[in-house]
């Protein structure tokens, strides 16, 4: 357990400072970024290498934003499984809807509560 | 003077005659806090949305410019002014409460410069007895407008420049008999655009332009460098300010890095977090309404040109790839 | 981006260089450091909340990951409703962005932002202003992956 | 700056804080250092050196080094925990022993998982029969609850 955390410190960090790269040595906008990152979890997904690093490195790898790419693959992928080559539109949710509402449900009272600071 | 110049000299000595400067928390806490006639300690101003509260600092500030002369609305015949927000509409809702006839000026952060000589020139002409010239700008609502939502956690990186929130208004007319601060001429800017895409660059962006105008400045006012014990840059900032001096250089203009100052760097204090420096309209309004004039009075300066640059990009234009065309107008400040 | 350089005219081009000496670099490797260790430690924060879920609640391993990601965009809600969450990104960087919680923060900043504009047009028309490019892509990608893997796989005959 | 600290510190120890299990001695450390429990047997057909043996056999393998069985009825749930850097290949793990187990007690239904989750509730029922906090009937309600839960997993 404890070597699950330090994998989780050290992976986690290594996709944050990809990121980074990404902003300071490509100069890419946060937007960018963040879309090559999904992509690139997407990819990975797909060829099967994603899942072995969630194993792996836990929250590491299942908290930064390359895991939204990976659960979209993944769920298409099981709905593949299930029904056929519809499932690619009809899964794709099935995984990550959480990240997603949990978003939308915040951001929704966030705006209730808060006023924005500057 | 050549047939087809661009700047304008003013012969019946145009004067500002009060000013109203009016600052948000951030800028208090900055180096010329003294500066200001008044300052709000919320970026709400008591208003419902930022944007309401950019329309407050207009109205404060251009109440403290007439109270300090005791003038009414009505002794005013002209508001010339503008912001950086959507359709400038902070400052057209600003003049549908006080009522003066309305000029609306655009020329992003060069807009208080633009107002400024279009002022004298009016004034000059005699086309008015008493106008009402300035810029403002607020942080969050230009924030939101160019950047992002305040609260985003994006990371800026060290070129990127902090808009001021603050409102510098000033009174042009001519009654003056004492010495004043008078407008003695003003260069009005062309447009231009030497390739630079990065919006959070803004003072590598204007430099040339701000070059330019100093340059056609002192070549149609037939005035060397050292006319002016100050020359200052509207919101070049330290990148802005160190292509400039380079520039000046190539041109073989002798401008000495001591007498070329910057209105981005000298609003806040070094240990503030606004990168590069300070930009938007209301920065060369506050600094040179406040700061520049106050340091007049005391005999610190007795001439100075103000060059406010501005950046004529939208939101719109950067995200379809174009790059930022750029303008300067600078005005010669006097003080007899 | 190639044919933007294209465009531009020779003085351009020189400007562009010129104006390359002047600028301040950025701090690479200062922003890497400091998107490691706050990166770092969201993941620690998630790794936590993790075994939390497995432990007191019927969660494993697979599926605790949702209640995860939904307690982190909680957390990124009270970090950027306290306004907070835009000084650690000053800060971090990527190490801010790329955790769940960014995206948290990009839906919540700009549902706070527009809330000035009314609840449907303002907060439902803008929520996903920022992070509407994430699951476009996020979407898109996965989509064009699967479709890939799919008919590989019946070529491949596995 | 300061103030950064002082949130992400909150923050980890906030997280951090929420780990007060129930009364589960072992099952608490269950995690965090190996428990090696001995095998549970929910009825009486098989026979004790048989599991101990299971046990010794999937111990066996260089990459698990923790493992908790219960044999029910039917099935035979192994629980088992992977050292870490053998973490990448958790899938071959789980084919390999799988194959090894159905070649080496055939005839016999196995349930394999590596999840934290289902070890740790193997841990947590051994623990609850040892002290006699249940009875065998609802001993068997609670394994069959744990194989639910594995089999939500695929």
């Amino acid at each position: 357990m404890l070597a699950m955390f330090f994998w989780a410190f050290v992976v986690g960090g290594l996709i944050c400072v990809i990121g980074q790269l990404l902003f300071d040595v490509a100069k890419l906008s946060p937007g960018h970024t963040m879309s090559v990152l999904v992509t690139a979890g997407a990819i990975l997904s797909g060829l099967g290498l994603y899942e072995p690093l969630v194993n792996f490195a836990g929250a590491g790898a299942t908290i930064p934003i390359t895991s939204f790419g990976n659960s979209l693959a993944t769920g298409a992928m099981q709905e593949v499984q299930r029904h056929g080559i519809v499932g690619v539109l009809t899964g794709m949710f099935e995984v990550t809807s959480s990240g997603i509402s949990a978003a939308i449900i915040f951001g929704f009272i966030g705006s209730l509560l808060f006023k924005p600071r500057g | 003077m050549p047939a087809k110049s661009q700047t304008w000299t003013f012969t019946n000595r145009p004067a500002i005659l009060s000013t109203g400067v009016v600052g948000g928390p951030f800028e208090k806490k900055g180096r010329i806090a003294g500066d200001f006639d008044r300052f709000f300690e919320d970026l709400w101003i008591g208003e419902d949305s930022y944007e309401k509260a950019q329309r407050k600092l207009i109205e404060e500030a251009v109440s403290i410019a007439l109270k300090k002369r005791n003038l009414k609305e009505t002794d005013i015949q002209f508001f010339l002014a503008g912001d950086l927000i959507n359709q400038i509409t902070p400052t057209s809702f600003a003049a549908r409460t006080n009522a003066i006839p309305y000029v609306g000026l655009f020329s992003a952060c060069a807009t208080s410069m633009e107002s400024l000589a279009l002022a004298a020139f009016i004034i000059n002409h005699g086309g008015a007895e008493k106008v009402l010239a300035g810029a403002s700008s607020h942080n969050t609502t230009t924030e939101k407008q160019f950047r992002y939502p305040t609260e985003y956690g994006g990371q800026k990186p060290p070129t990127a420049q902090w808009t001021v929130t603050g409102a510098g208004f000033a009174v042009v007319g001519t009654e003056e008999n004492g010495p004043a601060p008078r407008i003695t001429s003003a260069t009005i800017g062309k447009v231009l655009d030497l390739g630079i895409s990065d919006p959070f660059n803004m003072g590598g962006a204007m430099a040339p332009a701000a070059v330019d105008t100093i340059e056609q400045h002192l070549r149609e006012t037939g005035r060397d460098p050292s006319y002016y014990d100050l020359i200052v840059t509207g919101d070049l900032a330290k990148i802005g300010r160190s292509i400039a001096l380079d520039l000046f250089k190539q041109k073989n203009l002798d401008i000495r890095s001591e007498q070329f100052q910057d209105c981005g760097l000298m609003v806040y204090d070094k240990s503030q977090p606004v990168q590069a420096g300070a930009s938007g309209a209301g920065c060369s309004a506050i600094v040179l309404y406040g700061h520049l004039l106050n340091e007049m009075k005391k005999g610190r300066y007795q001439k100075i040109l103000l060059v406010a640059t501005g950046a004529l990009l939208s939101p719109l234009s950067y995200q379809q790839g174009e790059t930022i065309p750029c303008i300067a107008h600078a005005c010669a400040i006097e003080y007899l | 981006m190639a044919n933007k350089n294209q465009n531009k005219t020779p003085e351009q081009k020189a400007y562009d260089q010129f104006e390359k000496k002047h600028e301040m670099k950025r701090p690479v490797l200062k922003n890497c450091i400091r998107a490691f260790w706050v990166g770092g430690c969201f993941c620690l924060v998630g790794q936590a909340l993790t075994y939390f879920y497995i432990y007191m609640f019927n969660f494993t391993e697979k599926t605790a990951g949702n209640p995860t990601t939904a307690t982190m965009v909680f957390l990124s809600m009270l970090l950027t409703g306290f306004g907070i969450y835009d000084h650690i990104g000053q800060y971090a960087g990527a190490g801010s962005a790329v955790p769940v919680t960014g995206f948290g923060n990009s839906v919540v900043s700009a549902a706070i932002e527009h809330r000035t504009e009314g609840y449907v047009l303002g907060v439902g028309g803008n929520i996903f202003k920022l992070a509407g490019t994430v699951i476009v892509f996020g979407v898109f990608s996965a989509f064009v992956v699967v479709l890939i893997r799919t008919v590989v796989m019946m070529w491949g005959g596995s | 700056m300061k103030k950064i600290m002082y949130v992400l510190a909150s923050v980890c120890l906030l997280s951090g804080c929420g780990f007060n299990g129930p009364e589960h001695k072992d099952s608490k450390m269950a995690l965090v250092k190996k428990t090696q429990p001995s095998p549970v047997r929910l009825s009486n057909t098989g026979n004790k050196a048989v599991s101990g043996q299971l046990k010794k056999d999937v111990l066996g393998f260089d990459s698990i080094y923790d493992v908790a069985i219960i044999e029910g009825p039917k099935e035979t749930l192994v629980a088992y925990k992977v050292r870490h850097l053998h973490r990448f290949k958790m899938k071959k793990i789980e084919k390999q022993l799988n194959a090894f187990l159905k070649k080496r007690y055939p005839g016999r239904k196995f349930i394999t998982s590596s999840d934290y989750k289902i070890f740790l509730e193997t841990v947590r029922l051994k623990e609850d029969m040892d002290k006699h906090r249940i009875s065998v009937g609802k001993a068997k309600k609670r394994f069959k609850d744990i194989i639910k839960l594995k089999q939500e997993l695929t």
